[in-house]
Order: structure tokens, then C-alpha cells, then sequence
């Protein structure tokens, strides 16, 4: 692992680490938690080929749309890419592969990967068309379908707060999946609001412990982006 | 004389009791919080991670990084939490979510469910609603009785993929309320002025009406 | 479940729900997040043939030591019980059955029963006599072993800080298995040093939401145990 | 004149570097804490569930609810955390923990460790042993070189049941640093004054000695 005192840097030495065709997964549902300001430096450095692990699709101009928009994603594991034409369009024009999980199985087989099983054993979608094709085995009287973890190469991801040697506190909904990406990925990369000095956290509300990431760098709040779609009820 | 969506909403807020969590599927069932009073002690999950949302008032500023499911922005109410996708899936399937509300394409006498995917022409993802539906402990569908080309979406045998088997509680329509029964769907209340030949005709699911104990509203 | 507003009572009315021959999940790890009140309501109340499910046994006079020494136990699920002499010579009496199992794994077969799963596959323990009768199947060209889940019909917890709907936040150490175990069991009866109108805890610090808890009990500080054998370096 | 203890654990604490996540067994290994500089930036893990443990000063008053794996009053240093038992062996199967000291009872010439039951006498369970053996990044073992009764512990291979296979890559004992490679133990260091051959007879495992490279400690 990187040690605790190498983690925090600037953002672009931290996105260079990432290569063409690395599988990364990126924290986020909709526009909260999703890492803003690394998506844009991706953008920018011009990986390619990537494989990416995200909740949903976030909007067409937004985020990893515009990642997708600007044909640098092959693949897309996700659970729902409604507020994304272009995904859709994509997917329908067979540039941009889509696999689809139900939600909490996506969450869950992220999960897995950060506590470090192969997978588990669920009666989620048994019996649906979305359940089909995975290997079932009978346990206890009952048939359970196997769900593998799912890994990345890296994860990119949006905390509120951290310290200097990566320790991480998410603030909202923005919470969603980055915690589970942040201990799945083989390294991590962290943006937050506010990076102090360690000891300026309170340990008890520390979410992700920073021996799970790899860089953290500070990012400013105006660079997150707002979801159109985001409406009053 | 209230608008068939009026009708739906105010039917469904019944089935809410004071002290459950509950669960409002995007679309239709997100605008039961107009339906609840604000003393009802109730908290409202969202699956993205927040147990306690409410609305924000009129002018509030929004705080960007609180949104519900369907990306309305949200407030919280005295006791919420939020916690991460894993802990929220978790909840649904422990059944800690005491009822659901969801939209549907079709639903059928034996509680079938779809409302994720038209093959050939809608499939962006079935997001959180399998595990939602599979797993409550009461799954209420509100729709319209028919599609907007007046086919009926009540049916003897879903026809499109189903979101989840056997998971339906309760139907509401603005022609109807059923219950999912061991026997079939078993109608409780009728919509004002309808009469039950007219609900049959609209229907393709056979229906059990008992016409002495049937509620209006 | 229970209603939100119905969960706060008296510790009495709260443990008087458990039955003989229940199984029950219990925090704590040695001394800290041990929930010493609610034990002592147990021992008081009298029930009998537990199976008790606890990463440790405490210590002979204190917490799950003394419903041991008083023949109340009949199984205990555990990982380590090294520091009850009276729990090692009833276990080679044959009066108590205790099934060891590695903590991690401990932790997260109890982990998965909260997260709903029917178990997850591992290869820890692979190769040892520990990790021996298990099923064991291959994926993707290697062994993992099964785990199942562990359920429990009651879950007793300690947390630092409560909410009369029962969120709950716990403090330092005294975490542990208590999360877990509150997510895990069919009925949960958490104790807390205060409870809190709804609102007195901030949402994005509360370890374990409302929606897992049954029963939330305030107890004294001083009702807490001190392990005889935490000590200093 | 050092202790044999203090011989072992001046030695240890050599192979911890700045920025590093350690985590000390229970027993002997938890007596490194007294070897680390104040200033060095480690953060000792404890599988109980913290990250950043640190001795409390002689007198303060104990945090009842802060203590180590082994039972121990701990205090936190800046950047610590605290978390549950499923995150604290996440931690560790995923290899986040860089260098963890453990006792041992045997240690055999391929790197397996037995450390936890010795049938018929001791089995008061494993605790977290299995996991941080199997599943850390560097495996190092403190142990005295033979039992009370003079046996080895250092052997050919393992007879009491192991706590995992082949995953020690360091061993020291009074007499000795012996790195487990492919091809055996291989001796870096021997205690001042201790001959070769009077290692070889204290050792039931095959060693191998380059004795020009030899280094005393």
C-alpha cells in the first residue's frame, strides 16, 4: 500500500496513475458522491478504452457522461442509465457495452470484492429474466444463486472530508456507494472538500479507515455539478 | 371532483400507519409526501441511502448533496440517518421496509410485477425496484387501470419480464383497489360512479367483487 | 417490526421477551460493547438453554461469564473464550457445546445474515483442520469454501448514544460485533448510556439506523463492567 | 546485557518503516509498542477495530471503552479509527495491514505457523489469528527458539494444527532472524556469541548459513 504520509497530492498526479483500458469504479448515485472533479481530469488526460463501475450513468453532460459522450468507455456496469440519452443510445448503436444488476446486488457484489470473498449466495432475482444465467446451487433445502464480487483496478471517489493520510467521512446521500468502492479497488483515489491534518478527524465518524486509499486530493466544492434531473418533489 | 392521480394518492395515503418506514417508488408514489401530515411519525427510505426524508420547503435552498431516488432534493426529518447502498439493500432485504408503493407496466392475479423493461423499446435498468419488490413486507402498485391506449395493465399473466414473482399486496387504480389473494384479486373498494361492469370490461384479470362489501371512493 | 414510536421501554418489559431456548446474539468484544445491563436483566429474568452467539465469553463473573457459570448456556458460537477458565472446564465437561469459528469469518457469517444472504465463499481457512467439513465448491478455477450466514432470534446490543426510534451510535472499541449483530437477528434490544429524543443524533453518525432496532433500553454508566484483565502494556 | 525478550523485540522493531500499518499479536509482539519512536508515523492496527492505537501515559485514567485485541487500555494517535469487526477483517483479508507480529508455538521450514491449539491441552479458539496470518502482506513471527522443556519450535514441519499454511515470511528468535525462502529457512542474523553449530543444535529445521554474510544482533 502507499504509505500514510505519500497519499496526498495534486489531482493530476493522482489520475495519471491511470492507465487505457483499466476498469475503474466511480462512486456516486446521480450527481451526489460522484467524484466531479477526477471524472473532469480523466477527461482531460485522455484514457480511453475504460471499463467503468457506476450506480447509473449520471446525465448526458455530466460526470462519466461525459466520458461516455466523448467515446472513452467501452464498458458500463451499472444498475439504470435513464437520465442518460447518450448511454442509451450508445448501448442501442452497440458502442458501449451495458451490464445491468439489480441495485443492491451491484452494491453487494462491490462489497464483497472490499471484504475480500469470491462472492455470495442470494435468492434475489430468482426466478426473473434478469436472474437468468447465473450458477445455482442447493443449500439447505433451497437454491441459492452464486454472485460473484466484481473488482476494478481503481476506484474514484467523493468524500466531504478526509485527512492527510486518506481517512475519509461522506456527508448525505452522497454516502451511496463510495465507501463500498473505496475498499473494493486495488487503489483508490479520494477527492474531498477539506483535507486536514490527521487527528482532525473524530475517529468513531471516520467512514472509510485510510488504509483502503491510496491518494487524496483536495478538490473545490464550486466543481461539483448540479443533476438537471435534481427537482423539488 | 378530484383527478384520477388525486383519487390514486389519497387512496393509497390510507394505507399508511403511524410509526412504519416506508418506501415511495419514483414517478406517482413519490408525491404521497403531499399525502402525509407532517405530525404522522413516519420515516420515508430512500434507497439511495437516507431513512427520514421530507420535503424542503418552498424557496428552501436545496443542499446538493441530499436527493432521493428519483433525484428530487430532499430534507430530513428529526431521527433520519443515512448510510451507504449496501446498508440500504440490506434493509430492504431484512424486510425493515414495512411498505412500498411502485408504479407498474403490467401487474397480474397472482401479484406478478413488471415495471423495469418494454424489450425492444424501454430497458434502461431495473435500479433498486427488484430487490424492493421481492422483498417488502407490502408492496402497494399504483397505476392507471389502463395504458394510455386503453389496454388493460391488470391481467390474467404479465406478459413483459417481471421486476419480482408473487410480490404485489395491493393494487390501486383510479377505477379500483384489489387485494392480491390466495384466490385472485379481490376487489375492496370501486372507484365513485363506476359501476363493477364497467371495471370488469376494463380488466383482464378475472375479479372477485363482492358487491355488499364493496367501499366507494 | 416494532413501531417507531413503541420501541423505548423499560429494560424489564424489553428482556421478558426472550424465551427459553432462544438464541441470542450478543456485542462486545472482551469487555467494551458487552451489554452488561441487559445481561444482568437475563440472568435476573431466569431464562434458560440459550444458544448464545459472542466473539468472546467475557470473563467468569462478568457478562456472558456468569450466565455460563450459572448453567443457563447451553451452545456458544464464538472465536476465542480464553479468558473464561469456567467456560474452558464446562466446555471438557460436555456441559457446554461451543462451536469455534475464526473472528473474521464470525463476523461476517453474522455480517451476511444482516445483509440477507443465504452465506458468501471464502478461502480463509483453507487447508487447516479450522477450515475442515466445510462444502466447498470451485469458481473460476478455484476452491472456496461456503459459509453460511448465522441468524439469531434476538440480538442484545450496546451502544454510547440513542434515539427513542432507536438509531443507534456507538463509541471507541466498544463497536465491534454490535453493528453487525443489530442488523443480523430477528429482534433487537439495544442499550444505551442516553437516549435521545428523535433528531438529538446527527444523521450521517448514527453506525446502525432505526429500522434494525426493537427495543431501546437507557441504562447507567455505571452498570458497565470493567474486564479484569484489561490491563496496560 | 539485553533479555532474550528485549534481544527479539529491539530486533523486530528494525522492520518497521515510516507510513507502514502494523498490527502486534497478542503476548509478546504487543510489547513493541515500547520500541517505536514517538514520531514515527505508524499506525498500529488492532482487529478488535482500530486503526492508530498508541499507549496511554503511566497514570492517565483509561477510556473503558479503548482497548487493544489482548485487552489492553489503548489511547489513539492522530488519524485513527474506529470500526466494526466486519470492516477490521475486510482490512485484513484485503492486505491493507503491511506487517503483523505474532507468537507461535511452531514454525516450520515452508513458512506454516501453528499458534492456536495444541489438541488435548489448549483450544480456547483462534481468535483472529487465521485471518491476519493468511492474509497479511508480511507474516512475522516472534517466538523464543525452543518451549520450556528445551524442544524446537523451529521445525522441519508442523505436527500441531496449523493456523495457516505457509505464509510466515520472517522468524526471530533469541538466537536468531531466519527468512523463509523457496528453498528453506535462510539465517540473516544470529545472536552475539552464539555459535553456527550451536544454532543448528538448538534448531530442528534444516538452516542455511552463509556465514560470510552473517550478521549478529
Amino acid at each position: 500500500m502507499t504509505r500514510l504520509n505519500d497519499k496526498y497530492m495534486d489531482i493530476d498526479a493522482a489520475i495519471a496513475r491511470i492507465e487505457d483500458g483499466a476498469s475503474i469504479m466511480v462512486g456516486g448515485f446521480g450527481s451526489p458522491g460522484t467524484p466531479f472533479a477526477l471524472l473532469d481530469a480523466l477527461l482531460e488526460q485522455g484514457q480511453s478504452q475504460l471499463t467503468l463501475i457506476k450506480n447509473d450513468a449520471n446525465e448526458t453532460d455530466i460526470g462519466i457522461g461525459k466520458l461516455i459522450r466523448a467515446g472513452r468507455v467501452d464498458r458500463l456496469i451499472t444498475s439504470h442509465i435513464g437520465l442518460n440519452r447518450v448511454a442509451i443510445e450508445e448501448m442501442n448503436a452497440g458502442r458501449l457495452t451495458v451490464e445491468i444488476h439489480p441495485q443492491g446486488l451491484l452494491a453487494e457484489k462491490i462489497r464483497c470484492a472490499g471484504a475480500g470473498h469470491f462472492g455470495f449466495l442470494t435468492d434475489i432475482g430468482l426466478g426473473t429474466e434478469i436472474g437468468e444465467g447465473r450458477r445455482e446451487i442447493d443449500c439447505d433445502g433451497k437454491t441459492w444463486a452464486v454472485e460473484p464480487a466484481i473488482h476494478a483496478d481503481f476506484a474514484l471517489v467523493h468524500a466531504d472530508l478526509a485527512d492527510r493520510y486518506g481517512n475519509l467521512v461522506y456527508r448525505g446521500t452522497a454516502i451511496n456507494f463510495n465507501p463500498l468502492m473505496a475498499m473494493a479497488a486495488e487503489r483508490v483515489i479520494a477527492q474531498a472538500f477539506a483535507v486536514k491534518a490527521p487527528g482532525g478527524l473524530v475517529p468513531e465518524q471516520i467512514h472509510t479507515p485510510c488504509a483502503f486509499v491510496s491518494q487524496i486530493v483536495q478538490v473545490d466544492p464550486a466543481t461539483s455539478e448540479q443533476g438537471r434531473r435534481a427537482h423539488a418533489v | 371532483m378530484p383527478s384520477d392521480q388525486q383519487r390514486i394518492l389519497a387512496r393509497a395515503a390510507g394505507e399508511i400507519t403511524a410509526g412504519q418506514i416506508v418506501n415511495l417508488g419514483i414517478g406517482l408514489p413519490t408525491r404521497l409526501f403531499h399525502y402525509l401530515p407532517p405530525d404522522l411519525e413516519v420515516l420515508v427510505h430512500s434507497e439511495n441511502g437516507v431513512l427520514g426524508c421530507q420535503l424542503i420547503d418552498d424557496g428552501a435552498e436545496a443542499d446538493l448533496e441530499m436527493i432521493d431516488s428519483g433525484g428530487a432534493y430532499i430534507g430530513t426529518r428529526p431521527g433520519a440517518s443515512v448510510f451507504d447502498s449496501a446498508l440500504s439493500f440490506a434493509m430492504i432485504r431484512r424486510r425493515r421496509v414495512d411498505i412500498t408503493f411502485m408504479g407498474a407496466f403490467e401487474v397480474d392475479r397472482q401479484g406478478n410485477l413488471a415495471n423495469w423493461k418494454i424489450p425492444g423499446k424501454f430497458s434502461p435498468g431495473i435500479g433498486g425496484a427488484m430487490e424492493l419488490a421481492q422483498k417488502v413486507e407490502r408492496l402497494v402498485v399504483l397505476c392507471s387501470h389502463n395504458d394510455k391506449h386503453g389496454n388493460p395493465k391488470i391481467l390474467e399473466h404479465c406478459r413483459l419480464p417481471l421486476t419480482a414473482p408473487r410480490c404485489v399486496s395491493l393494487i390501486i387504480t383510479e377505477k379500483a383497489a384489489m387485494r392480491v389473494t390466495h384466490s385472485g384479486l379481490e376487489v375492496v373498494d370501486i372507484a365513485e360512479g363506476l359501476s363493477v361492469d364497467e371495471l370488469r370490461a376494463a380488466t383482464e384479470a378475472e375479479l372477485i367483487i363482492d358487491e355488499s362489501r364493496l367501499e366507494r371512493f
